[in-house]
């Protein structure tokens, strides 16, 4: 009946694979031996309740955070410590939970920023502004465009993004992350904060992204509403240890999410 | 009704893109050039020599701190000392190849300090905020330390002093007793907005976009793809390029000679001052907080004995130059309650509502 | 229409106001007007909901009853603010918050640096009834919130989002307010926690007469539990009335609850040229 | 216009202020005396204006440049950072520069500097006849062989220049030089430099200090033990200095070359005509002391160039190109010091169009405890030492500065 | 030359045991004095996180006050109380006139006000008492003066009393202030308002009254590093250039560590004299000046948020 179970089944490649991953600060144990995967061209859930590491496990992923054990492979290629900006050239992009943006900046210089890893006009250009420099900032300000109507935000193009409500402030960081053309994106939270409407708005621009580029696309989210009816599969954790991984639906009627999250079924 | 985005479209990226983006702003922005240069035919030798070459020095002193403070939001508190580097490095370049055009070697020091300065930028990657301004005393008191210990900086000077040796540019003075300050102010006008207008290309552009986003929230740019430390290092660089010019024209076209005193953490905070004061991460705003630093308590000189001696109070100088301090101090403090993110600020605002005037919003 | 006219209504009878916001207008930075003349009242021990879209201003709304804008370089420019019979739109959030009225604040806010136990614990600086009535209250938000006890000694700037966000909630109460401005109290929240947020707003409400003032998100929690809303779009209040006349109305149902004719729409068939809003009443 | 316009450049305030306000006092009082007393110079009364730099270069420039226009017949800067960048200048807006016993020491040429003067000794004249007078002591400066010399400095370009001459004299007399640099931050702390200080027992400490430094430098050197007797310092220290040392601080010894205290007749007039009135702002206690003192002889020097300006014209308001040719021929020998109502207050001086110094000798003081007491007889400086330094600057700073414009200026001879 | 960086200096540490131990005590000397005005810069940072420029020339003011006081003819000991009494009409103003309205602004922005607050009180200062400069009335207030020589592996070490003197008071004063700010509600409630000024409204946490209270505080401390130091160099406005010493220190306990301002001052004391003593020699001296900074920046690259420093939170 739901349109993700379909779609689910029949995915592709292994994107990124996370095995056995542990993660300690001092004595908390924040991830214990998780393994998962994302298959390309899906939108993979990571659910848990409150603390349960699924920050932590994003964090990992995109090299913020060093495993202390396990191992993560992405594109094939395994590693057990990565930079963050490796990760970012490597094609991961992110949104965060508490909203990271450029507090001082308008929205569209944000989402300009998010293209700076594109970007590769020489120092002495960039002096200039003009040649290549300039080509190449009209160039890149085009797909800023493109992406500021997609998202619908062109009436805030100017606004500095630390005077925006936050629902807003969490589209404009959608929109960074998008300008970086990843293959892999990471959204924490995305709909927090948002009334029904606006999440209805963020789950379209999700499921556009989804399909019409074929982003892979990893999703922390709280509102089971959104999970269910988004993810091909979903990842659920508790005390940093995975207890269900399967279909929204497989995972809904999983006693041990609902007796660690969900509370009564939805 | 004079200052309106109205009716004024743009059809390109490129137009949309440029600095002043209304007409009334380029009209005011060439107006104000053009009375900068009649100036130097206009006004008296007190007001270029002692007024606006200064202040033009100062600007482009503030403009490097603001590179580095405000965009990049490094705090450093050792201008003074970069200044400084600038100073001693065209000097040597200038007594050591005197055939070449002075001005070239005012624009070449300026490396030599950008070299020093991400030197001490290393640090920066894993020490953040008010910690990192002790990396940067740390190179204030170093360098200064240098200047005074290495004699070969000063071509063993007895005096131990930077003097100004006369330099031509086709055939005119511009550097030396002989130079007229007319001379020097066209040359410092013309390097300082020569050198801003590379700064605002600079700041607007992929560079400046990566340093206000290390600035504002330095993790999420690292994982963004954004090298942390090379735009630090190049922040610092460029900043220390600027503060190096600056030294050196201060030097050698105000000045016209100094002890290595002048270089000194009071000069440093006294740019800190302008930066701050203007606006941090604004251009402008170096321009007006360097004016207002600057100029404010000049004008106090001039005008606290006038104001005071109706009253009959002892004017001497030191009372004066105390009221001066109290009340430097004081509006300090008052222009950062009114308007903490700094003139630039308040000059924004006062645009924003000349746009809906006669409206109140 | 109707709903203005019973809000009238109820007004008049509600007599008891612990909260009376009257046509305030709100500026920041002298020159973005927010707030366009919003007026609400919190009866005493009631749960009233603010709700609105992104940026409507239900923070600032929030901010200016609890004297914070002025932190934020914004000010009330019109109109007045009455908590418990008394103007307080010129007093200081703390003098404030020693009458009872305290705000949680959106986006977590916790003492980075100070452990949970020690944030729990600076809630209760204004109180002044003693070690053991403080520890009685501790215990008690350990009880609500059993995580925030395992993470008691835990640095705050460490712990995750939602934990956070319960150990603001919870210092808040540590305060023993008369009046509690919740602000997206769920936000980032597991769906049982949130319920059992709700539960406590109830219990308080109902145990000790704490009254609610909350600007929330989740409109079909907010409703479910508020007694009247408001409902705020671009700094002006459009349609206020008693919860449970709200949750009837149809522009409510479709745009903040999500069932129109009767069923839930998953997210997935949500359309781009759905039907915009329109409050025009 | 019938005044003439002396600027003072004066620093009351900032970290120097301690012995800036004396000089100033001293300046300003002489000049206000001439003014109450005989109307001014030849008649011209003199408009004294303080401008405070505080010892800032940037500042002090300022003052230069708010001054330039008022017609001022010679500035005084203070300050050895100020007086560098207005050495370029004078020469074109024409007014001389009296840096008395400071500033750039190879100006004491006047073939080369015309507009700059700086009487009556160079540092290095002082550093000389303080190893000479450690040579008297001694016996003989041969006697100087394996003895050890501590040097304490400002560290800054002033506290260094007579290094030079020190290790040229060490070479030549066998004597060993340590030297303590004492940054300005450190001024008041300079409890590393005697430690080491104590680690190395030099036989002698010279100190070449300014501010708050000798200040300093007195007390620790009383508080780790050093005989102050054979403590000596250049003419910088006033009495606020040594009695920061307390009773521990007897014997302590600088060069100066003028009187303290009011016992001559002019200094009685600015006591009458001035401090009495209520005209300065010393209180009468301060007047008549070293640094007050200091500051009168600069008035001095000042109020003589402009009387020899008037005498050299037949002008009554005189130029600051007029008041140049003044400075080259002052010539104060005890009867015009004793007219000046100054018999006896310091050592006839001349300058010349080729000297702008002087190389005057100065003599060795002692402090007692409670005042300066003058312990020999001046002392000549080793004038050909000291001039094969200044030679050597001079040239120096001529090849350095290719294209400096040559003298023009004629030259006057004294009357 | 590696000989004499390495190896040159130890012997020397050896060879004279009575110098080492006199350098050490000099160090330690120096240390407390510099402890007592990090001090200062520590309870106003711990409390609002403002890094308060101004306590340099709070220092100068307050010894000046004490002195002014006292030769008008007013008993030493009473003019003590009244400096306080002036300190505290000092915080009040500070707190009034500049903190209440720039509550919750970046740090750099309060930073940069209190140098304006610095020019206020240099200006203030000198047109009240002049530019002179002042003896500390020692014997007045009974601080003892002199010295012992102490032998100590065969050579002489000089303790001035007064050194004893000021660091036992400087090391009473900092527990007494520890305990304090670390055992007390105030303690917590500063450290919420260092952390986060919003927040801290938001309790209830009266920032007013807690800034009165660690200006204060902070004018407390520097009437007595007022009188230390004045003791020992005199007191003139110079003293204030004192305060750059002190950043070091502070740099190197961490912002917001009491005990971190004394173990800092001892280690940036006992370090820079050692350093000038053994091997300033090999670069002609007056190392001093930027050894500190050098010792400090080094200890932050091994621990970013200084030795005592609460942990800078790196979390996204
Ligand atoms: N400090 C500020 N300066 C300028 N404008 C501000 C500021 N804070 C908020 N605003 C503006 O005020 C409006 C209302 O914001 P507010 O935060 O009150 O909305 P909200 O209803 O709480 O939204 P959300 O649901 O996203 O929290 C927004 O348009 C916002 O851009
Ligand atoms: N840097 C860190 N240092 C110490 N503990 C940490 C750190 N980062 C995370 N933790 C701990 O690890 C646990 C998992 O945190 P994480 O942020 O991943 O949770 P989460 O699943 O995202 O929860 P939420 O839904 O509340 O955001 C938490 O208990 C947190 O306190
Ligand atoms: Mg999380
Ligand atoms: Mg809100």
């Amino acid at each position: 009946m739901s349109p993700s179970a379909q779609k689910g089944a029949g995915a592709g490649e292994v994107l990124l694979a996370v095995e056995n991953v542990s993660l300690r600060f001092g004595g908390v144990k924040a991830l214990t031996e998780v393994s998962f995967d994302i298959r390309k061209g899906e939108i993979r859930a990571i659910i848990g309740p409150n603390g349960a590491g699924k920050t932590s496990m994003l964090n990992c992923i995109n090299g913020f955070y060093h495993p202390s054990e396990g191992r993560i492979t992405f594109k094939g290629e395994t590693r057990r410590k990565m930079r963050p900006h490796e990760a970012a050239r490597g094609g991961i992009a992110r949104t965060f939970q508490n909203v990271a943006l450029f507090k001082s900046m308008s929205t569209l210089d944000n989402i300009m920023a998010g293209r700076s890893l594109k970007m590769n006009t020489g120092f002495f250009w960039q002096l200039f502004r003009h040649g290549p420099a300039m080509r190449e900032e009209v160039a890149h300000r085009k797909v800023v465009e493109d992406i500021i109507d997609f998202l619908q935000i062109p009436h805030i193009r100017r606004t500095p993004v630390g005077r925006l409500p936050y629902g807003l402030q969490k589209r404009v960081e959608l929109g960074r992350a998008l300008a970086m053309e990843p293959d892999l994106l990471l959204l924490d939270e995305p709909m927090a904060g948002m009334n029904l409407e606006e999440k209805e708005d963020m789950s379209r621009f999700i499921i556009e992204v989804n399909q019409q580029f074929g982003t892979t696309i990893a999703l922390i989210e709280h509102d089971m509403g959104v999970v269910m009816d988004l993810s091909d599969r979903v990842v659920v954790l508790e005390y940093g240890r995975k207890i269900a991984d399967g279909t929204p639906d497989q995972v809904k009627g999983d006693p041990r999410v609902i007796d660690a999250y969900l509370g009564v079924a939805h | 009704m004079l200052y309106r985005e109205a009716g004024q479209f743009k059809t390109t990226y490129a137009s949309d893109m440029a600095v002043f983006r209304l007409r009334e702003d380029r009209i005011g922005l060439a107006v104000i050039i053009a009375a900068a240069y009649a100036a130097a035919f206009l006004g008296s030798d007190f007001l270029l020599q002692a007024v606006l070459i200064p202040f033009l020095v100062f600007s482009l002193a503030a403009i490097g701190l603001n590179i580095l403070t405000g965009y990049a939001g490094q705090l450093s508190l050792g201008t003074g000392a970069f200044m400084g580097v600038g100073a001693y490095a065209c000097y040597k370049l200038m007594t050591a190849f005197p055939e070449v055009n002075v001005i070239v070697w005012v624009l070449v020091s300026g490396f030599f300090s950008a070299a020093v300065g991400a030197l001490f930028g290393l640090p920066s990657l894993r020490i953040k905020g008010f910690y990192l301004a002790v990396a940067t005393l740390a190179a204030q008191f170093f360098l200064q330390w240098c200047f005074i210990r290495v004699p070969w900086l000063v071509n063993y000077n007895v005096s131990g002093a930077l003097d100004a040796p006369l330099r031509t540019l086709f055939g005119i003075p511009v550097v030396g007793a002989t130079a007229t300050p007319q001379t020097r102010y066209l040359v410092v006008l013309t390097l300082v907005i020569a050198l801003t207008w590379l700064a605002s290309n600079l700041v607007r552009g992929r560079i400046g976009r990566m340093w206000i986003a290390v600035r504002d929230m330095d993790l999420a740019a690292e994982l963004m793809g954004i090298r942390l430390l090379q735009t630090k290092l190049l922040a610092f660089a460029v900043s220390s390029y600027y503060c190096g010019v600056a030294g050196a024209l201060m030097v050698f076209l105000w000045y016209g000679g100094a002890e290595y005193d002048v270089f000194n953490i009071n000069q440093s905070f006294f740019i800190l001052f302008m930066v701050i004061i203007g606006g941090l991460g604004s251009l402008v705003g170096s321009f007006f907080g360097a004016a207002l630093i600057f100029i404010m308590p000049i004008a106090l000189g001039v005008v606290l004995p006038v104001v005071l001696s109706p009253f009959g109070l002892s004017v001497g100088a030191e009372t004066i130059e105390h009221l001066r301090f109290m009340i430097v101090g004081a509006l300090i403090i008052l222009f950062l309650i009114v308007e903490p993110h700094g003139l630039a600020r308040l000059w924004q605002i006062g645009k924003q509502k000349l746009l809906v005037w006669p409206f109140p919003y | 229409m109707e709903a203005a006219r019973i809000s009238e209504a109820d007004r008049m009878k509600a007599e008891d106001l612990v909260l009376c916001v009257n046509n305030i207008e709100v500026i920041y930075d002298h020159v973005i007007l927010v707030l366009k003349g919003v007026s609400l009242n919190v009866s005493r021990g009631g749960i009233v909901a603010l709700l609105g879209a992104n940026g409507a201003g239900k923070t600032t709304t929030l901010k200016a009853i609890s004297n914070l804008l002025r932190a934020e370089r914004g000010e009330v420019t019109k109109g007045s603010i009455e908590f418990d019979g008394e103007r307080v739109d010129r007093l200081s959030p703390n003098k404030l918050v020693r009458r009872g009225c305290i705000q949680v604040l959106e986006g977590r806010h916790c003492f980075g640096h100070l452990t949970i136990e020690e944030n729990l614990l600076t809630g209760a600086f204004t109180r002044r009834d003693g070690n053991a009535a403080i520890r009685r209250d501790l215990e008690a938000i350990y009880d609500y919130f059993p995580r925030l006890k395992q993470r008691r000694t835990s640095m705050a700037g460490y712990t995750s989002g939602g934990e956070q966000q319960m150990c603001a909630i919870g210092r808040a109460m540590m305060s023993r307010p008369k009046m509690i401005l919740l602000d997206e109290p769920s936000m980032g929240l597991a769906p049982q926690i949130v319920e059992e947020i709700f539960e406590i707003v109830r219990r308080l409400n109902e145990t000790e007469g704490v009254s609610f003032l909350l600007a929330e998100q989740n409109t079909n929690m907010a409703l479910k539990y508020a007694t009247y809303g408001y409902i705020l779009e671009t700094g002006r209040v459009v349609m206020d009335g008693p919860a449970s006349m709200l949750r009837e109305n149809e522009d409510v149902k479709e745009f903040y609850l999500g069932v129109s004719e009767g069923d839930r729409k998953s997210f997935r068939e949500v359309k781009s040229y759905k039907r915009r809003k329109r409050w025009l009443a | 216009q019938d005044s003439i316009y002396i600027p003072l450049f004066t620093y009351r305030t900032g970290p120097f202020a301690g012995s800036g306000m004396h000089i100033a006092d001293g300046m300003h009082d002489y000049l206000e005396m001439l003014n109450q007393r005989d109307g001014g110079i030849g008649g011209v009364k003199l408009v004294i204006e303080e401008c405070e730099t505080g010892y800032d270069t940037k500042k002090g420039v300022e003052c230069y440049e708010a001054v330039k226009g008022k017609n001022p017949v010679i500035v005084n800067p203070w300050s050895t950072g100020i007086t560098l960048p207005l050495i370029p200048r004078a020469a074109v807006d024409k007014i001389p520069i009296l840096s008395m016993a400071y500033g750039l020491s190879a100006s004491a040429r006047g073939d080369i500097f015309p507009w700059v003067f700086n009487p009556p000794s160079t540092y290095w004249d002082g550093m000389s006849m303080i190893i000479k007078y450690i040579g008297q002591k001694e016996g003989g400066l041969d006697k100087l062989k394996g003895k050890k010399i501590g040097f304490l400095h400002l560290d800054a370009s002033f506290g260094k220049e007579p290094i030079p001459l020190l290790e040229e004299l060490s070479k030549e007399l066998g004597f060993e030089v340590k030297l303590y640099p004492v940054a300005a931050q450190d001024m008041q702390n300079q409890s590393s430099q005697w430690l080491s200080v104590r680690r190395d027992r030099p036989d002698y400490m010279i100190m070449w200090g300014w501010g708050s430094m000798n200040g300093g430098a007195i007390k620790e050197a009383v508080r780790s033990g050093y005989p102050m007797d054979k403590f000596l310092s250049v003419w910088w220290p006033g009495e606020d200095d040594a009695k920061s040392g307390g009773a521990g601080a007897k014997g302590f010894k600088m060069l100066n070359w003028h009187g303290v205290g009011t016992s001559y007749p002019a200094l009685q007039d600015i006591v009458k005509n001035v401090v009495d009135k209520g005209l300065s702002k010393a209180s009468k206690d301060k007047v008549g002391e070293l640094l007050y003192n200091r500051g009168v002889y600069n008035s001095l020097l000042i109020a003589e160039a402009i009387a020899n300006a008037q005498k050299l014209t037949g002008k009554k308001v005189v130029t600051g190109e007029d008041v140049r040719r003044g400075l080259e021929t002052i010539k104060l020998d005890q009867a015009r010091l004793k007219a000046l109502g100054l018999e006896g207050f310091t050592d006839p001086i001349a300058l010349s169009c080729s000297d702008h110094n002087g190389h005057r000798p100065a003599f060795m003081q002692e402090w007692d405890g409670t005042k300066w007491v003058k312990i020999s007889d001046p002392i000549e400086p080793m004038g050909d030492r000291v001039r094969a330094q200044l030679d050597a600057a001079a040239k120096d700073y001529a090849e350095k500065n290719a294209g400096w414009p040559k003298r023009t200026e004629p030259c006057d001879k004294a009357s | 030359m590696l000989y004499k960086v390495l190896i040159e200096p130890f012997v020397f540490m050896g060879e004279a045991p009575d110098l080492l131990v006199q350098t050490l005590w000099e160090g330690l000397v120096s240390g407390v004095l510099y402890a007592l005005i990090a001090l200062g810069f520590v309870l106003i940072f711990k409390a609002s996180g403002v890094f308060n420029f101004a306590q340099g020339i709070m220092v100068v003011f307050a010894a000046l006050t004490l002195i002014g006081l006292y030769e008008k003819g007013i008993p030493a000991f009473l003019a003590l109380l009244l400096t306080a009494g002036v300190m505290l009409v000092l915080a009040m103003a500070v707190e009034r006139l500049v903190l209440r309205p720039l509550v919750n602004q970046p740090d750099i922005i309060l930073f940069m006000a209190t140098f304006g607050l610095t020019y206020l009180l240099i200006g203030l200062g000198e047109l009240i008492f002049g530019g002179s400069p002042k003896e500390m009335i020692t014997g007045a207030l009974y601080l003892p003066q002199g010295t012992t020589e102490v032998t100590v592996l065969g050579g002489p070490v000089r303790l001035q009393h007064l050194d004893i003197a000021a660091a036992v008071i400087a090391s009473a004063m900092i527990a007494v202030l520890a305990v304090f700010f670390s055992k007390t509600r105030i303690g917590r409630a500063l450290r919420a308002v260092a952390d986060s000024h919003k927040a801290a409204l938001s309790v209830g946490i009266s920032l007013n009254q807690i800034w009165v209270i660690v200006w204060f505080a902070a004018g407390l401390v520097a009437l007595v590093a007022g009188i230390m130091w004045g003791a020992r160099s005199g007191v003139s406005f110079s003293l204030q250039i004192i305060a750059l010493k002190a950043l070091p220190v502070l740099i190197l306990g961490g912002f917001t560590s009491i005990p971190g301002a004394i173990v800092g001052g001892l280690i940036v004391g006992m370090g820079e004299k050692i350093g000038e003593f053994y091997w300033g020699p090999l670069v002609g001296g007056g190392i001093d000046t930027w050894l500190a900074y050098v010792i400090a920046l080094l200890f932050l690259l091994y621990r970013p948020q200084g030795l005592f420093g609460e942990r800078i939170i790196e979390r996204i």
